[in-house]
């Protein structure tokens, strides 16, 4: 990577019960990824809130994903399912308003899966540094 | 015009209002002019009689008004609704929002209502607006007379169309209509099609035009939180006025997430628009991703619907397969 | 821009934290260079504000006459408040003001008899009258003051009333708790009642300053033993945002509280709508 | 008195805004007359007026006062503001000028918002008279002329020409920026066009509204009239009335956290909204029939009381086609004006 | 405001290592309402905790933000200490600068930069908390095991040994799993029914255990301590309480082709059947599938044979409804279906069978009575082959195949061809392996005997090809220790499948909603320190279907299981977990969308009077969420509108704060 090239930041919303592990499974196994990710750890996906995100692309967020167990696997049943349907509208939404659709990501890591959330942050880390600084829903106000 | 005369109307109301059926009639009342019409809580026959109007100016979605007056008022009330209002009267019960006893509700029909903008867009100083077959004769202040073409001047909201038929009533005045093939998706659509760039350059140009004056939420019938979130100092994200393009974005964004498999597309948020923003495009955005992924579903065709966002299934497509359809 | 304007505050810092009752605390504010923010006169209020939290408007309970530091007594009672109250000495907060008329100190109260009435917190923006008034002694006739709160506890400046009001001469200090409690030998009841006990004559000026429905009462008993309206101030704090009499907020009818009171008449409260 | 033809009022523009900013109504997509800076191209609309009025250029909606930069438990205080550019807005209508004078009663009173100041200092207001004007319109009800606005500069516009005459130092200033593009001129054309705008005045609508019933000291009389409950009774509550308004100046001090510092803003507010006095005390107002009632006397009676009679309200029609129910101060006016005191 | 205290742990050198801790000490201290802030070693040490609880006293703290390993590892360790401190434990938060920072970050300065940030985050949260107080519950004093393997049968018998009672559900007609198929048991070569069949019968005999055989688990509702279970008993159309388990129905029946599943389908059983000699409970069932009565309702043999009376066709499946405290899924493992693998020719040749069915072709009451015949035309083989690792230890992302080691088939490969070589010393073994892996009291041993005593042949390498010839298997294979290529034509060859869980665990998983790893194995509340609880509070986990497990692994883990049921069952009352949501009723609009979305039926709704600023009164329809049941996922803050709904301990105020921190 290039010095010059901007450092995005990553705010990944992660599940308590298998994407939070999953990312803890990622740094016992000492699976890399850039440092750009910083994870909150909700309870489930479908704690996730819209605001959350929004506020997070509002303070400088450059990416916001979010992990939550595999459909079907969820420790509530049902959260990531909600999380699903929540999801799919707000990004498509923020999509239909000209958001760079690869700024938001909705991904599936489970517990077991420490490689899973490594590839998947240093895939999305690349493909946002790509798209540069986060300029279609920023709050000026925030920027140095 | 409208098929239904006024007089019908305030005799039905008139009558209800004598035989005690009812204790308010929630209407439209006439105002300085032809088109500026404003809803009314009449009391009395006198009133009635001289102020009540039924025209093509009472786009007034009348519904969101049972929620406080069923509150504040102790009588039963009369309500007109027109087949799109019965959408929202609906969606209303649905969530418990008024109590359906205190309530009479008469479905009326409706032709399209007009939008005194677009009148006005060609011409300034009016004097008199005069109803015909084809739409409408605005007499002027310098005593001229422009004739205009109903499907012109027609409010955004009805140019689609989607329901001549009402959902719900105790009982209906005139004729019952159809549901309308409509094409209500394809200024979305449109959009779809464009680039990101484009469609980011789209609405930030409108959005850019919002005030915060709150009146699409406060028109909304879907917008009827005890206290919005963005009037709730507590909730984090408040605000008063949009201090920057985020702050407008964030705004229409979460309140169209808000009413999001709740919105009936009764479009007064686009018609309650002082700066003409087509707001109604992103509730029917989302009205239209759901269709496509979840199946059909038009909020308030009955009580006691599941909304498509309170709902999933299994085999629902991915968040990232919604981006990728049709490429 | 070297422009100050009047909604630019300053930085004070907060020296010393008296915990007065528990819900009451005093808070005493210097500017970094340990000077006083600014001069008042008593009655007026001060704007105080945590960045980020948000600003409010508080009478300044200290007299104009102490040259040294300005005191604010503030109740719990929002986020504000209670940020200040989480606050320790050293900590910065910012400070604008001085702001509203003043009590008539030097003009309808000087030579007169003064009556101070206050119920509960309401102790707080009279405080600094009073002190000014024991300053300067001689300017006035006798000073009585009635003060009563829910407990012994919730009586505010309580070290201050005993040792020094109390002791002043011509200074007759009447208190009252609502209830009767351990260790407490003073008179117990409500403020208009115990007003209305005393039965003073119609020889003074009163100052009221209490919840809304203890002025209601008193008034009753005021007007019941002959004052007239002419004859009684109170002092507003309400929904204050701007303080310069511009937002809007603290508007009722014609007048603005921040700038045309916070202290009125009686007479000329009369005058404005009921939405106080 | 200047003029010169239409033909060169493009000129005109391009030699003003080379010096400063220039504002002026044009045609949105919408087609809808709205404040732009002015850009090689733009035409001045035709329109009767803007759907929001000019009183942001003074009093913006959002407006940063100072910032604060946190660090332990010490405070910075930082005034951020910078100087102040030159600016002209052209083409004010009489009403919206005379809404300016009404702002500075607010403003401009002591203690002086030197926010509000630096704006009208910098801004030069070049007014234009109104040749078509609208039913809705009813600014003669407060003693406004259309047909001789106020101003730095007022200008009328006929056929084929444009006129201007300065009225202040600084409007003094502007004519002698435009000396080269326009020529002296008698007032005798502005003279029937001021007579041509004066008979369409005589048969509007509203021409004869009263304020007799309105005014300072009518609290009283006013304040517990059962007519304001039904006037009320289907207001939404939302704030399109105040913010399309050229006199409101109601605001709210906010304070916004960037992350690195905390910014003190002040942005427009609307004594309609719910949340408009709530504050830790609660709410004095808690009524949207109370909020309705503060709004309208504030308007027609506290403020004319503290203002030597001038009433809030400039007439310019704004809330008559924006309300999204179409209630609006002429039919309070109206309602309560008809009232007889018997 | 807090006083808040951070405390940096170094994790010896695992977070120091890559994170200047004492940068993030000093750089946290000017956080707001931070007080105090220091680093220590080992901060979960003993030592380390006694510095928190010292600096909480000294500094009169009111909330602790550990900068450490993962919450899931120690935030109940800190949260005790606080605890102990007298600071309300929820006042903790954690930030994760191990797992999540120093472990996957190299460079010092970019690590130490996101500790910084991620401790922002965390003393940002800890600003927010607010003391939290768990509910209480009361626990049903019974247990209810899903299996009745061996892993089950233990678990069962050891909590009712405690003096619990416990159900067990088994899904087959009797108990006993996949150990009652077995010959012999490596690495001591008992017979597998000696020791099995004694503990059956102990099941069936204890007072405190009822056995609901031939049942599933329908539906389970509830939580810890409380669940309420739905089992749903098939119609076997027989009466258990009549049936003396005399066997006279089963000679008779007229249906006798029906494959005997209990022998892997090696050989018939008839439609009424017994599954095994030694069943528990002893008791018919008639498979509906080929009862000619229950299909046409023409034959009624057995039950005119029945002297008790025990038949009847009308029977319906059975809804039993019962509550437990709780609950241990010990529903274990089946071998991997081999139809994908074509190479070894197993769909193709009946002589190509799995260790399972050899097992059975060797046990006395197999099909062939115990003798080693081949499937194909009962003929005596003399050249055996053994493939080790079918479908275990496959490359990630292959078509087919497991990826993990399935542990046993290492020993039992070498028990059959130990066995084979003592009954058969005619008979040549050959076993193909990738490793042997013995790591078990005496298992190199018995592996070593099979070896060297008993002169098996093993050939590292794998097969490649197995072509049935004529009456031979023609196997072609690898010896990477000689490198070359060999072939063998063998009279039999033995797959040693991969083992998985059992089918029905993903959907019971479900139902618990107790989470599965891709496998779909139950995953552990925590790999090493709770490897028999699942992280679902009260479900416990017992034998394989954790994790491939031998026969003394299973024993001792359903030993474990239970051990950890009878601790929770002993006691009179839960304590809840307080961070549940909680609505606000003044900004609750009563819409219902919140208990739509609830998966627990936590939310209920109740009409309340409300006094108006105006001073009238109203009744409006709010939202209350029960505690006890609400377990926290927070679906319903999201789908509320206004904002009343929020989660205790992620409210939506801290997790702002969180990602502000983050994004300053």
């Amino acid at each position: 990577m290039q010095i010059t090239e901007h450092k995005p930041l990553i705010v990944a919303f992660c599940c308590n019960w298998c994407s939070y592990a999953g990312a803890d499974l990622a740094g016992n196994n000492r699976l890399n990824y850039p440092a750009d990710v910083k994870i909150i750890r909700v309870p489930c996906s479908c704690r996730v809130n819209p605001m959350f995100v929004l506020r997070a692309f509002q303070k400088g967020a450059d990416g916001v994903i979010i992990c939550g167990c595999h459909p079907g696997d969820c420790h509530y049943t049902s959260g990531n399912y909600y999380a699903r349907r929540r999801m799919a509208m707000l990004f498509s939404m923020l999509d239909y308003l000209g958001i760079e659709r690869e700024r938001t990501r909705v991904e599936w890591v489970s517990a077991a899966e420490g490689a899973k959330f490594s590839a998947t942050m240093n895939d999305f880390v690349e493909k946002v540094t790509k798209l540069g600084k986060n300029k279609r829903l920023e709050d000026l106000r925030c920027k140095k | 015009m409208q098929k239904i005369t006024t007089d019908a109307l305030v005799q039905k109301a008139v009558e209800l209002l004598n035989n005690n059926t009812v204790s308010y009639v929630l209407g439209w009342k006439k105002g300085e002019f032809d088109y500026d019409i404003t809803p009314y809580v009449f009391k009395d026959e006198k009133t009635l009689k001289e102020e009540f109007i039924y025209s093509d100016f009472c786009g007034v979605n009348l519904s969101k008004y049972l929620v406080a007056k069923t509150k504040e008022l102790a009588g039963k009330i009369l309500v007109f609704l027109k087949p799109c209002d019965t959408y929202s009267f609906n969606q209303l019960l649905t969530e418990h929002r008024f109590n359906r006893e205190k309530v009479y509700a008469i479905g009326i029909p409706c032709e399209g209502m007009l939008d005194i903008d677009k009148i006005k867009l060609n011409l300034e100083g009016i004097s008199s607006i005069v109803e015909t077959k084809e739409g409408v004769k605005v007499n002027t202040l310098d005593d001229k007379t422009i004739e205009l073409e109903k499907q012109a001047i027609l409010l955004e909201k009805c140019k689609n169309c989607k329901s001549k038929k009402h959902y719900a009533y105790d009982e209906l005045l005139g004729e019952e209509g159809d549901v309308l093939d409509n094409n209500r998706f394809d200024e979305v659509a449109k959009l779809e099609s464009m680039t990101a760039e484009e469609r980011f350059e789209f609405w930030q140009s409108q959005l850019s035009k919002c005030i915060r004056c709150n009146a699409c939420r406060d028109a909304c019938p879907a917008c009827t939180c005890e206290k919005c979130v963005f009037d709730n100092p507590n909730s984090g994200i408040e605000n008063k006025s949009p201090a920057n393009s985020f702050e407008e974005k964030l705004f229409h964004i979460i309140r169209a997430f808000h009413v999001a498999g709740r919105c009936t597309d009764c479009g007064e948020c686009s018609r309650a628009c002082p700066q003409n923003i087509p707001l109604h495009l992103l509730n029917r955005k989302f009205i239209k991703d759901i269709n496509e992924h979840y199946g059909e579903f038009q909020a308030g065709l009955e009580v006691g619907q599941r909304g498509p966002l309170v709902s999933y299934t299994t085999e629902d497509v991915e968040p990232s397969d919604v981006f990728n359809k049709g490429e | 821009m070297t422009n100050v304007d009047t909604l630019i505050p300053k930085v004070g810092v907060i020296t010393d934290v008296r915990i007065d009752t528990p819900d009451i605390k005093t808070f005493r504010v210097v500017t970094p260079d340990g000077k006083k923010a600014f001069d008042h006169r008593p009655g007026q209020c001060a704007m105080l504000s945590i960045p980020g939290v948000g600003e409010a408007m508080f009478s300044i309970t200290s007299s104009p006459t102490n040259t040294e530091y300005m005191e604010f007594s503030i109740k719990k009672c929002g986020c504000v408040t209670e940020w200040l109250h989480s606050a320790e000495v050293g900590q910065q907060i910012t400070i604008r003001g001085p702001y509203g008329k003043p009590f008539p100190v030097d003009d309808e109260f000087a030579g007169k008899n003064l009556l101070f009435i206050a119920g509960g917190v309401g102790l707080a923006p009279l405080r600094s009258v009073i002190n000014y008034c024991r300053h300067y002694r001689d300017r006035y006739g006798k000073i009585d003051i009635v003060y009563g709160s829910r407990s012994k506890d919730d009586l505010l400046d309580y070290k201050e009333i005993i040792d020094e009001w109390a002791t002043d001469e011509g200074i007759n200090v009447h208190l009252t708790i609502d209830n009767a409690q351990e260790g407490w030998d003073g008179h117990v009841g409500f403020v208009p009642n115990y007003v209305k006990e005393l039965g003073f004559d119609t020889d003074k000026t009163a100052v009221l300053c209490g919840p809304p429905i203890m002025i209601k009462f008193t008034l009753d008993g005021l007007y019941a033993l002959g004052f007239e309206k002419t004859q009684i101030y109170t002092t507003l704090e309400l929904r204050m945002k701007c303080g310069v009499g511009k937002c809007g907020r603290c508007n009722v009818g014609a007048k603005y509280v921040c700038k045309d009171g916070p202290v009125f008449r009686f007479d000329e409260l009369n005058e404005l709508p009921t939405e106080y | 008195m200047r003029k010169c033809s239409l033909s060169a009022i493009n000129s005109i523009f391009e030699e003003i805004a080379k010096n400063t900013m220039l504002f002026l109504p044009v045609d949105n997509k919408d087609g809808k007359a709205e404040y732009k800076k002015w850009q090689e191209g733009f035409l001045l609309s035709e329109k009767l007026n803007t759907v929001k009025s000019p009183k942001e250029f003074l009093f913006p909606q959002t407006e940063n006062l100072m910032e604060f930069k946190t660090s332990g438990k010490n405070i910075e205080i930082i005034d951020t503001r910078t100087a102040k550019e030159d600016f002209v807005v052209f083409g004010v209508r009489a009403c919206d000028a005379k809404a300016f004078d009404i702002l500075d009663k607010v403003f401009l009173t002591e203690p002086r918002d030197s926010y509000y100041a630096s704006c009208r200092e910098h801004g030069t207001i070049i007014t234009l008279a109104c040749n078509k004007p609208s039913e809705t319109c009813f600014c003669s009800a407060f003693g406004i002329d259309p047909a001789n606005p106020m101003g730095d500069v007022s200008a009328w516009k006929t056929e084929n020409e444009m006129f201007f005459e300065a009225n202040t130092e600084k409007g003094e200033k502007f004519i002698e920026l435009i000396k080269n593009l326009t020529e002296k001129t008698d007032n005798k054309e502005v003279k029937k066009q001021k007579e041509k705008i004066s008979n369409i005045m005589k048969k509007l609508p509203l021409a004869n509204l009263s304020t007799e019933k309105f005014g300072g000291g009518k609290t009283k009389e006013l304040f517990d009239a059962p007519e304001w409950a039904e006037l009320s009774s289907t207001c939404l509550g939302c704030g399109t009335c105040t913010f399309v308004c050229p006199t409101c100046q109601c605001y709210d001090i906010k304070d916004f956290n960037t992350g690195k510092g905390v910014i003190r803003f002040r942005c427009w507010d609307s004594c309609m909204y719910s949340n408009f006095t709530l504050m830790a005390h609660g709410n004095n107002r808690n009524s949207q029939k109370e909020r309705f009632r503060q709004r309208f006397m504030h308007k027609l009676v506290y403020f004319p009381e503290n203002n030597d009679g001038t009433f809030g309200c400039v007439g310019c029609g704004r809330c008559l086609s924006r309300c999204p129910i179409s209630m609006n101060i002429v039919k309070v006016m109206k309602k309560l004006g008809g009232k007889t005191n018997d | 405001m807090q006083r808040i205290g951070v405390f940096v742990c170094w994790c010896g050198s695992n977070i120091a290592g890559t994170v200047d801790v004492k940068a993030v000490a000093e750089a946290l201290k000017f956080e707001p309402g931070v007080v105090h802030s220091t680093d220590y070693q080992y901060m979960c040490s003993q030592a380390g905790q006694n510095l928190i609880k010292d600096a909480i006293k000294e500094h009169n703290l009111t909330g602790i933000v550990v900068c450490s390993c993962s919450p899931r590892m120690h935030e109940a360790t800190f949260r005790k200490t606080a605890q102990s401190a007298g600071i309300n434990p929820y006042m903790v938060e954690i930030a994760n600068i191990r797992e999540q920072c120093s472990w996957v970050h190299k460079d010092m300065a970019i690590g130490t930069e996101k500790a910084i940030i991620l401790g922002k985050a965390a003393v940002a949260k800890v600003n927010l908390n607010a003391p939290l107080t768990p509910g209480e519950s009361p626990v049903t004093k019974r247990a209810l095991v899903i299996g009745g393997g061996i892993a089950g049968i233990q678990t069962a018998l050891d909590i009712a040994d405690a003096g619990f009672e416990v159900d067990i559900v088994e899904k087959k007609p009797t108990i006993g799993g996949k150990m009652a198929q077995l010959d012999k048991t490596f690495p001591t070569l008992d017979c597998a029914a000696c020791i099995l069949t004694p503990k059956m019968v102990d099941v069936a005999q204890h007072e405190k255990i009822r056995i609901f055989s031939y049942s599933e688990v329908e539906s389970v509702k509830g939580f810890v301590g409380n669940f309420n279970v739905t089992i749903k008993k098939h119609a076997r159309y027989v009466k258990e309480d009549l049936c003396t388990g005399c066997g006279a129905c089963v000679e008779k029946c007229p249906q006798k082709k029906v494959a005997n599943e209990f022998n892997l389908n090696m050989d018939n059983r008839h439609a009424i059947y017994i599954p095994f000699a030694q069943a528990v409970p002893k008791v018919a069932t008639i498979d509906p599938s080929a009862c000619t009565m229950l299909k046409t309702g023409k034959c009624g043999v057995c039950s005119k044979i029945c002297a008790a009376g025990a038949i009847d066709y009308t029977q319906k499946d059975e809804y039993i409804e019962e509550k437990y405290g709780a609950i241990v899924v010990a529903t274990g493992f089946n071998p991997i279906s081999l139809e994908k693998f074509d190479e070894y020719a197993y769909s193709q040749s009946k002589d190509v069978i799995t260790s399972l069915e050899f097992e059975r072709l060797t046990n006395a009451a197999g099909p062939t009575a115990g003798k080693l015949l081949r499937p194909s035309d009962g003929k005596h083989p003399h050249k055996i082959v053994f493939v080790q690792c079918v479908g275990s230890r496959c490359s990630a992302g292959a078509e087919k195949g497991k990826e993990y080691c399935s542990k046993i088939c290492c020993m039992y490969t070498a028990k059959h061809a130990m066995l084979v070589r003592d009954k058969y010393p005619d008979t040549e073994v050959y076993v193909f392996y990738i490793d042997v892996r013995t790591p078990g009291k005496n298992f190199d041993e018995f592996y070593r005997r099979a070896v060297e005593e008993y002169g098996v042949h093993y050939i590292k390498g794998m097969v490649g090809k197995v072509t049935p010839e004529g009456e031979v298997l023609k196997v072609q294979g690898s010896d990477l220790i000689n490198n070359k290529q060999i072939n063998i034509d063998a009279d039999l060859v033995v797959l040693a499948a991969a083992i998985e869980p059992d089918k029905s665990a993903r959907p019971l998983a479900t139902k618990l909603t107790a989470s599965m790893d891709t496998n779909d194995f139950f995953t552990e509340a925590h790999p090493k320190l709770r490897p028999v609880e699942s992280p679902t509070a009260g479900v416990f986990l017992s034998g394989a279907c954790q994790g491939p497990k031998d026969i003394p692994e299973t024993v001792s883990q359903a030993g474990a299981a239970a051990a950890k049921v009878i601790g929770l069952l002993a006691k009179d009352k839960l304590l809840g977990n307080p961070c549940v949501a909680r609505s606000n009723e003044l900004l609750c609009n009563g819409c219902s969308n919140c208990e739509k979305v609830c998966p627990y039926g936590a939310i209920t709704y109740i009409d309340k009077d409300f006094r108006m600023p105006d001073r009238t009164t109203r009744t409006r329809r709010i939202a209350q969420v029960n505690p006890a049941v609400c377990q926290g996922c927070g679906a319903c803050t999201v789908t509320c509108p206004s904002g009343a709904m929020d989660l205790n301990g992620f409210t939506n105020g801290q997790i702002m704060a969180e990602v502000d921190a983050i994004c300053k």
